[in-house]
This record gives C-alpha cells, structure tokens and sequence, in this order.
C-alpha cells in the first residue's frame, strides 16, 4: 500500500511538473489553459490519492480526502471552464501557427 | 517516509515558483488567473503535506477542504467578472480616462 | 450590583446600538431613544464609580471571571482573562465621556432629521457603538483589548464621516489609511512588549518591565514603547500625523463631527498617557531624554502651525478642527514634561478639552443648522439673530482662550506652570502664542458677527428676527457652555481628591 | 550575525510590514493602498505567530488520547493558543477594514472616475 | 536554522510569501493585483499550518484568501481595473521608502533582544500560556484550546471581534446603499449595465448548485466541532456566507435575495451580536461576572465545565450568524454598487 503512494504522489509530482512546464511555454492563453486545467486536477487527485495511500489513517479520515478529491474533480474543471470562457468572451486571441 | 514527503513538498514549491512567473510575466490578467489557480490548488496538497508531517493530518483535513471550496469560489468571482464585462482591459491605459 | 458597574459602562451603549439597529427596520423613531437610554445607563454608572473610587481606589472586573491564576512555573499569580480597571486615571475620562455623549445624542436629533434625511437608520447605532468604542479603550486593562476598541471606535468613526457624503468620502478614506497605520503600528508595539514580558495585562506588564529594564534587555521594549507612542501619535492626528484630521471633521456631517471632535482624539491621548504613566513608569520616560525633547519640540510645532493655520481658514468647521489640532499639541507636551504640574495640567486638560470642543461643535452645528453653512463670511448679524448661541459660543472660545473662571484656564495654568518648572520655554511660548490667535479669532467673528450689520436696537435699522436653533439643540449647547465654568471651579476638588493621586508617587513634587 | 540566521522570521517579517507600509503610502493608487493594508497587517500576524512557535510542538489542540486517559499534559507539546487568537481577532478586523476601504473607494470612483490620488485632488480643487 | 517540524517549507514560503507581496504592489492591473494577493493570502495560511496555528491558518484561508478577494473583485466590477500610467512622484515614493527603510532598520534593531525562534521556555510561551493548555480540558470540557481561550478566558475580545464584523456591515451598508427609486444625479453611474446572459453558464451554475448544499453541511460541522477540531464560529459563518456568495455569483444577485431579503439580512447580522451579548448578560442575572458561563450550569445541561462548554457553542453559534450574513450583505453592497438589484 505504501509503495502504491509513493508511486502515485511521484506520478503526480511528474503530472504537475508537465503542467509548470505547459503553463510556461505555450504559446497562447488558450493552450496554457489546456495544459492546467488537466494536469493540475490530475496531478493535485494522484497526489492526494498517493497520501491516502501512504499514511494509516481512519475512514473517516480517508472519507474526508475523498471528499476533497471529489471536490477538485467537480470545481477544478468548472473554473477552468468559466477562465476559458471569459477569456473567449474578453477577447483573448488564440494563437495561430502562421502568426509571430 | 517524512523525507519523502518533505522532498516533494520542496518540490512543489519549487514547481509553484516557476508557476509564478507566469503570474508575473501576464501578459494578461487571465493568464494571472490561471497560474494563481494552480497555485491555489496546489497550496491544499501542501496543506496535507505540512498534516502529514505534524503528525496530525485530521487537523489539517478541515482546512484543506475549506481551502478548496473558496479556492473555487475565487476562481470563479474572477472569471465572472471578464464574462460579464466583456473586455479584457490593457494593462494600462496610456494616461487619460480609463477604458470602462 | 455595584461590583458590575465597570461593564455596564460598556454595555449601555453596546446592547443599545444593537438594538437601535433592529428598531431602524421597524420603528425608527425609536432608535434614538433607545441609544439615549442606553448611554444614560452608562452616564449614570460611570458617575457612581466616581464616587466609589474616589472612596475605595481603583474597581477591577474580571471578564468571565477569569483573574489572577497560579501558572505553573512562575511565582506571581497572572491574570489570565481581561481586565476592566476603573482608577483615579480614567474615571474622570469616563465620565466626561458618557456624559458628553448623553448631551451629544440629545443634541443630534433634529440635525439628523434635517441634515440626513432618508439615510438616518444606521446613524444612531454606529453613534452608539464609536461612543462604545472610546468608553472601551478608556476602560480597558488589557492592551490588545485596547486594541479591539481602538478599531472598533475607528471604523464606526469612518461610517459617521462618509455620512458626509462628496469630499467627505475622500477624507474619510484618508484617515482609514492613516488609522489604519496608526492602528498596526500600536498593535505591533503591543507585540514587541508582549514578546518581552509574555502578558496582556497592564497590572501584570507594568510589574514586569523594571525588572527587564534593569536587567539590560531594553531595546525591544524602546522599539515597543516607541511604536505605541507613534500608534497613538497618529490615532490623535499630533503634528507629523495631523493631515488627516481637518478635512474629516470638516467634510463630516454636524452631527457626526459633534461627537468626534471632542472625544476621538482625547481618547488617543489618553492611551498615550496609560502606556506612558502605568504600563512603562515615568522614571522611563525621564531616562530616554531623547524621545522626551523630540516630543515637546513637536508638540509645540503642533501648536503653532494648526495656529497658523487656523488664522486662514474661513469655514467654522475647519477652524475649529485646527483648533482640535492645536489642543492636542497642549496634552502631548503636557504629559512630556514628565514633571507633577505637567502631568496634572495634562490630565486636567484631557477631561476639560473635551468638553470645551463639544460645546464647541455644538455652538457651531447650531449656527450650521440655522445658517445652512458655516462660513465665516455668512456670519454677519449672527449675534442678533442667535444670542444665546453666541453667548454659549462666546463662552466657550473664552474658555480655549483661557479666560479665568473657565476650566481652559486652570489646565493651562498647570501646564505654564509645568513648563516653567522643567524651563521648556518654548513651550511655554507656544502656548500663549495659540491663546493670543484664539483671541484674534474670536474678535474677527465678532467683528463679523456683531458690528459688521448695523445694530438693529437704534432706531432706523432694519430689525434681525431672532431665529435660534430648536431647544432640544440649544439646551444641551447652553448646559456644556455653563459646564465649562462649573467644572473650571472645581478643578481644585477634582486635582486635589482624583488626579493627584493618579500620579505616579515617585514624581517629584 | 548569528542571531540574524535564528530569528530569519523576524526579518522577512520587518521586510513585509515595511513593503505594505510603503504601499500604504506612497502608492497614489487607492486599491493598492487597499491591498498594502492587509499585507502590512499580515506582517504583524506573523510577527505575533512567529513569537508563538515552538519546536517540535502540536497544534494546540488536545487529543483524544490525552484527555480519555487523563495522562499529564505537557506544555511543551502544545504550540502557544495565546498568540493564535489574538491574531484571530487581528485577521478579522483587517478583513471589516479593508471592506470599508473598499466602499468608499467605490465611491471615490463614481464620483471621480478614478482611484487615482493625484487626479481626485485636482477635481476636488476644481 | 530552527528546528520547527517542517522548516524547509517554512523558509521557502517566506520567501515566497515576499515575492508575491511585491508582485501584487508592482502589477498594474487591479484585477491582477487582486488575484495576486489572493494568491498571497494562501501562501500566509500555508506558513501558519507550518507554525501549528492551524485556527489562524482556517481563518486565513476563508478571509484572507476566499472572501476579501470576492470583495476586491466586487469593487473592481463596478468600477474598472485599469491603473493610469503617471509619470513624476517618484520623489515622493523615494521619500517614503527611505522613511519606511530607517523605520524597518529601527525595528530591526531590536532584533537581538528576542527569544530564539520557537524557545519553548521564551516569555510568551511560558508565562501565562501554559495556564491555557493545563486547565483547558477541566475548566471548560474543551478539546481545542484555541476554542477555549477564544470564546472563554478571552470571550470579551470575540464579543468585540464579532462587533466589529458587525459595524463593518452596517458601515457599508450606510456608505454604499442607494435609494433605487431616486438615485441620486451627483453620482451617475459609471458602469453601463452589465449584460446578463443566462445560457452562458449553464455549467457553473449545476456545478455550484451541487456544490453550494455541501459547503453549508461542512460549515455547520466546522461550526460545530470546533470543540475537537480547528474552526468555530467564525470560520464556519464565512464559509456559509461563502456558498451563497457563490449562489449569487454564478446565478444572480436577485436570486439570493429572493430568499434573503435586504431587511432579513440585515437583521441577522445584528442578531448575531445580539445572541453573543445576551448570553454574557444572562450570566450577570445568573450572579456570576459578564461572559462567566460557568454560571449557566442551571439552564444548560450538565456541571460547571460543560456548562462552559455549551456556553461557547452558543456564542460560537452567535458569532457564526452576525459573519455569515455579514459576508452576505458587504458582497451585495460591494457587487451591486449599493441598489441590491445586479451585480458580479
């Protein structure tokens, strides 16, 4: 069980190292969106999984981080949504390969 | 295992360093908004960090969960703003009245 | 019942605020009498502690219940709750400020009616809670509670500015910032203090510092002293300070200014004398010799620019907050001087500046609310037309002045006197200086007021009606203006049975 | 120098106060001046916190454990609760301040058209 | 360097903490600057949980970082987050930052004078503190001694916390409230009527409403448990203000205040505050000093200690009402620049 944390917080670190990385080096507002709005729900879930994984703790405990992951599944995506949105409606201009 | 956790924590602060250049450099506010997101997720996975580490990981849950539902609710304040708007205003206006 | 008095004081004001604000849903008319009761409540409670300190020395009340434990490892028993201290020091402030604030919520009614017309439900109760606020940081023994009343005080005193409404928000934005900071920066003090002596409790940090002090460890204390000191300095607009505090009490509406000119600055001053007479001993301030001279050089700048300045200003309402700024100048040095006629004359002139700039203020919202401005050039034939008014005005500009049987003149006669004794002639100067423009001033609105109409008693003239203001204004004007007098002729029974002994017994006489 | 190094806390906290001091006035911006109130009154939270830490102690809460079994408790275990809940109360009024600052900033600004200082004196002035 | 548990967080997010305080100051949009300090807010919380103050942490988190950053962004929306660029004032600004520098080297100054960092036996940790962690349990029956202390020993300073919470609302509401039917033609309106679009977030608004009905059940536990855990009234009450907050934004204001009128709004507040006093005066007829709820023990169930204990969870529950529906009525002052019709 322990293994499988470490294992998943890892993953989870490598995800969001992705994610940094993304974030920095698209080109547009729209891609850097693309690579946090997946990366970061993901790699913060594994990570949290990973602690439910590695420490000993009670079900209510366990029922409690769950809530929370459960929490980042359904916020995280509809913020990304809303920030993409406003930046659609706010006139943000999506790169385009023949531009400079 | 406190290592490992402490290592990964150093990790992801450093990661949240990197994230927060993008916050610095913009270009545009919702780019900002996008990076403070991450950041905001990312500080709860700390949160649990710094639980694990103290030992007490039920008295940190609480808050972790509290931070992720107002994380939320700012994430979604911002990008309501820009769709209701409908503009996203340069930087700054070069002197003069603002464009509102 | 008499051991819960020292509450009451707070109470009074706090559950009537409260409750006005639930009457301004329903009954609006009855949220003026309720804050009037609950401030009589807390008028009448403060003066029988008067009399039961006077008697019995200082009353002390333990929030919760909660006084002086054993803690483990230390000797001394701790206080481990809050402290409510009644004592020679801050019984009289007590009283004059329940007792003003009584006089003051009568007195605003009829303003409020006309000046606020529409907007009046949360008046009364933010009146109420900043009245709650200064009784608070006048009766607290505890310094971060201190602290809560400082910004409870503070941030009612910005809602009752912006009822101004135009500059007035500006002006209170100001001194939000400049609060704000002031705020902090006595929190931070508090800390540094705290950080040293691991307490909260003024009896408790007062037993204390000696002991650190002689022990070498007294720089995080200076820094802590210097930070409150600059804390307060701000809170009470003194002279690096001062800019917030004419615009906000001239761009505040009558009402509101009428209660925060008397009473929000005197209350700073009176932190400052706590922190600087109780919680560090005098002996502190005679040995820092540095900050003693900066502070009496800077109270007599106040003095003389808020008196240069005011000899230019031509609206009523900002004169008199020059002369708000140039008092303070008063109290600061006086309480610098650091000797027993300094101090007294300081303390003496906390209580007597605050009734002086209430009647003050209400003087002038009563030329406010029949002339509709308070220019000085609209002010021609005044004293035809408001001869009680002016009387009452007349009366109390004798009594900033210094005109013998007012109790203006015996703070002042201490303090020339304190001055004289320490050979701080400068100040000395000044202060003659800010009676002499008082003087000046006081002549020109009569010039305008009296002679620049032609008198209506000689046949031919044009008759002035008279027009004063409502009664339920004018009484309590008239009631403070022959309050001046009343308390100038018992200054001596108050100095001799309260102030004195609130001074430090290791001044030297 | 070596005290530098132990209290680290107590400079990055005196950094922090003095850049919302500066915000608080030198920036001509109300809504910054808005935002270096908190940030000057988080540097005194922290100054408040930092003098309450302990080594290697608990959050400040008893558990379960302890009080079933009525073992002794150690005092040392235990971050200070003192300084947390002063600084409770100083989070919650920096929060009802900056509040009220920004009501009235919004209505400098409707009467202004600008949170700008300079510029709102000049129209006062007009 | 301390041996605090995790102080390689510690010293990082120091570091961070100052970096992101500047940039918040040097950003020259104030929506941006905003966001920023939310950011700020976060990463101060995270430094408290590393210090153990887990109850400031919370609070931090919900204040700090959830709803005063609702509030910048509900005064920029009715204002505009553009910043002119100004030349000249520099001179001023010098002045000021070397003012401000002097004082920080003064302050500094006393630097060596302090306890080391996290002495266990330093003035504040062992002077009166340890009274509070010894007797917490006995005297009020209370797990969480932040609690304790809170609503207990140091009851009066909440009772003025709660106050305070109070005056700010009503502040903002006698500053901000306009009469709809007369608005008045010395302040126009500056912002054109945003445009509503109701099919435009049809996904935030079913994910808020799945999300709003557990939000209140988590505050109520927080308010709740507050005894065992960290939280209590007031981080409860700010989360429960939170989720209508979040009702208002992603609907529409008039869709809170359908439910929630101004004047219900308004009385709870006071009401709040009302609860929290009249429970200390209960205690004065009860013969024991102001806010002794040890007094109580005939009404409330149980010894002197649980009748502590009960007392603190009802002012708990008072504090709770007087902060959420401050939060509610400062949002709607601020979003809806004063008319409570529409807003953010």
């Amino acid at each position: 069980m322990g293994f499988l944390g470490y294992i998943l917080i890892s993953t989870g670190l490598v995800f969001f190292l992705g994610t940094t990385i993304g974030l920095l080096r698209f080109p547009d507002f729209y891609t850097r969106m693309h690579a946090a709005g997946k990366g970061d729900t993901l790699s913060t879930v594994m990570i949290l999984l990973g602690c439910i994984c590695l420490v000993s703790m009670s079900w209510l405990l366990a029922l409690k981080i769950l809530l929370i992951i459960n929490f980042i599944f359904i916020g995280s995506p509809t913020a990304t949504h809303a920030m993409m949105d406003a930046g659609n409606k706010a006139g943000a201009t999506p790169w385009r390969k023949d531009s400079k | 295992m406190n290592t490992f956790i402490t290592a990964a924590g150093v990790a992801l602060i450093g990661l949240m360093l990197l994230v927060l250049i993008r916050a610095i450099k913009g270009p545009t506010v919702i780019d900002r908004l996008v990076a403070i997101n991450v950041i905001g997720t990312k500080s709860i996975v700390l949160l649990l960090f710094a639980g694990i580490l103290f030992g007490q990981l039920e008295m940190f849950v609480d808050i972790a969960l509290g931070y992720g539902l107002l994380n939320y609710i700012v994430s979604i304040a911002a990008s309501r703003y820009y769709q209701h708007r409908k503009s996203l205003e340069p930087e700054h206006s070069p002197g003069g009245s603002p464009v509102s | 019942m008499t051991e819960q008095l020292p509450i009451i004081i707070i109470l009074g004001p706090l559950l009537g605020a409260v409750l006005a604000a639930f009457t301004g849903w329903f009954r609006p008319r009855l949220s003026h009498p309720l804050v009037v009761l609950g401030l009589a409540i807390s008028f009448a409670a403060a003066l029988k502690l008067v009399f039961i300190v006077a008697d019995a020395g200082a009353q002390k009340y333990w929030l919760g219940g909660w006084g002086e434990k054993v803690v483990p490892g230390q000797k001394e028993p701790f206080v481990v709750g809050i402290q409510i201290t009644v004592d020679y020091l801050n019984t009289l402030l007590l009283v004059a400020v329940s007792g003003i604030a009584l006089l003051t919520s009568v007195y605003t009614r009829r303003l409020v009616d006309t000046e606020l017309a529409g907007r009046q439900r949360y008046f009364y109760a933010l009146f109420s809670l900043l009245v709650t606020g200064l009784l608070g940081i006048t009766i607290t023994g505890d310094i971060f509670n201190l602290y809560v009343f400082m910004e409870i005080a503070a941030l009612s005193s910005y809602a009752l500015i912006a009822y101004g409404r135009g500059r007035a928000y500006m002006a209170a934005f100001n001194y939000l910032i400049m609060g704000t900071m002031g705020a902090c920066l006595y929190l931070l003090g508090v800390g540094f203090v705290f950080a040293k002596t691991g307490t909260l409790n003024i009896d408790n940090v007062s037993a204390i510092i000696p002991a650190l002090l002689n022990s070498g460890q007294s720089q995080a204390l200076f820094v802590g002293f210097v930070l409150i000191l600059l804390g307060a300095w701000a809170k009470m607009a003194f002279f690096p300070f001062h800019g917030w505090l004419p615009n906000a009490y001239a761009h505040a509406p009558t009402a509101g200014a009428a209660i925060l000119a008397p009473l929000a600055t005197k209350v700073a001053v009176y932190t400052m004398l706590r922190i600087m007479v109780t919680v560090y001993s005098i002996e502190y301030i005679i040995h820092s010799p540095g900050i003693q001279s900066l502070a009496l050089y800077l109270s007599s700048l106040a003095i003389v620019i808020a008196s240069f300045f005011s000899l230019t200003q031509t609206n009523l309402k900002k004169l008199a907050s020059y002369f708000v700024l140039s008092e303070i100048g008063y109290m600061v040095g006086g309480a610098w001087l650091a000797n027993k006629p300094g101090l007294t004359g300081a303390m003496v002139h906390v209580v007597a500046d605050a009734a002086m700039t209430s009647a003050l203020f209400m003087a002038i919202g009563c030329i406010v609310y029949r002339l509709g401005q308070a220019q000085l050039d609209d002010l021609k034939g005044v004293f035809f037309k408001m001869p009680v008014t002016m009387a009452a005005f007349v009366v109390t500009m004798a009594a900033l002045i210094g005109v013998p049987p007012t109790c203006g003149f015996f703070s002042k006669w201490y303090l020339i006197q304190g001055a004289a004794q320490a050979g701080v002639w400068h100040f000395v100067a000044a202060l003659l200086l800010s009676s002499l423009v008082k003087a000046i001033i006081l002549f020109r609105i009569i010039e305008i007021g009296y002679n620049r109409v032609p008198h209506p008693a000689i046949e031919g003239n044009p008759a002035i009606p008279r027009n004063e203001a409502p009664l339920s204004m004018l009484i309590p004007t008239v009631a403070m203006a022959l309050g001046l007098i009343a308390l100038g002729l018992g200054t001596s029974t108050l100095v001799n049975t309260i102030i004195a002994k609130a001074l430090p017994a290791a001044l030297a006489p | 120098m070596e005290k530098l190094i132990t209290n680290f806390n107590y400079v990055i906290v005196v950094i922090l106060m003095m850049i919302g001091l500066w915000a608080m006035l030198a920036q001509k911006n109300l809504i910054k001046k808005c935002i270096g109130m908190p940030i000057f009154q988080t540097g005194i939270i922290l100054f408040f916190i930092s003098i309450g830490a302990k080594n290697k102690a608990k959050v400040p809460i008893l558990s379960k454990f302890v009080v079933e079994n009525s073992s002794a408790i150690i005092v040392n275990d235990y971050a200070n609760p003192l300084t947390q809940i002063l600084m409770l109360t100083a989070i919650v009024v920096g929060v009802a301040t900056l509040g009220v600052g920004l009501a009235l900033a919004q209505k400098i600004y409707q009467q202004h058209s600008s949170f700008d200082e300079d510029e709102i004196l000049e129209n006062q002035r007009k | 360097m301390s041996a605090l548990p995790i102080w390689q967080f510690d010293v990082l997010l120091l570091m961070l903490v100052l970096l992101f305080a500047v940039v918040a100051l040097s950003i020259r949009n104030l929506m941006g600057a905003a966001v920023v300090f939310g950011a700020y807010s976060f990463m101060m919380c995270l430094i408290w949980a590393g210090m153990g103050a887990v109850d400031v942490a919370f609070t931090e988190a919900a204040v700090g970082a959830g709803v005063s950053t609702v509030f910048v962004v509900s005064t920029l929306y009715n204002t505009g987050a553009t910043m002119q660029r100004r030349t000249g004032g520099l001179a001023f600004k010098l002045f000021i930052g070397v003012v401000v520098t002097v004082a920080g080297a003064f302050l500094l100054s006393a630097l060596p004078d302090f306890p080391k960092w996290g002495a266990p036996d330093s003035p504040v940790n062992a002077t009166v503190a340890p009274y509070y962690i010894l007797n917490t349990f006995e005297d009020a029956h209370v797990h969480n001694i932040v609690t304790s202390v809170l609503a207990d020993y140091r009851g009066f300073d909440t009772l003025l916390e709660t106050t305070v919470v109070f005056i700010a609302c009503i502040a903002i509401y006698s500053i901000m409230r306009v009469d709809n039917a007369k608005l008045e033609t010395d302040e126009p309106a500056i912002v054109a009527a945003p445009r509503y679009d109701p099919s435009d977030s049809l996904i935030v608004r079913q994910a808020s409403r799945f999300m709003v009905p557990f939000m209140q059940l988590f505050a109520l536990y927080v308010i709740a448990h507050g005894h065992y855990s960290p939280g209590g009234g007031f981080q409860g009450g700010v989360i429960l203000g939170a989720s209508l907050i979040l009702l208002a934004i992603s609907f529409d204001l008039k869709f809170l205040l359908r439910q929630w009128s101004e004047k219900t709004l308004m009385l709870l507040v006071a009401a709040g505050v009302f609860l929290y006093a009249a429970v200390g005066l209960a205690c004065v007829f009860m013969g024991g000093n102001y806010l002794d709820y040890g007094f109580l023990d005939s009404v409330l169930p149980g010894e002197r200690d649980m009748a502590r204990s009960h007392g603190i969870l009802l002012v708990e529950i008072g504090v709770g009402i007087t902060v959420m529906f401050s939060m509610i009525a400062i949002h709607i002052n601020l979003a809806s620049n004063g008319r409570f019709d529409r807003g953010l």
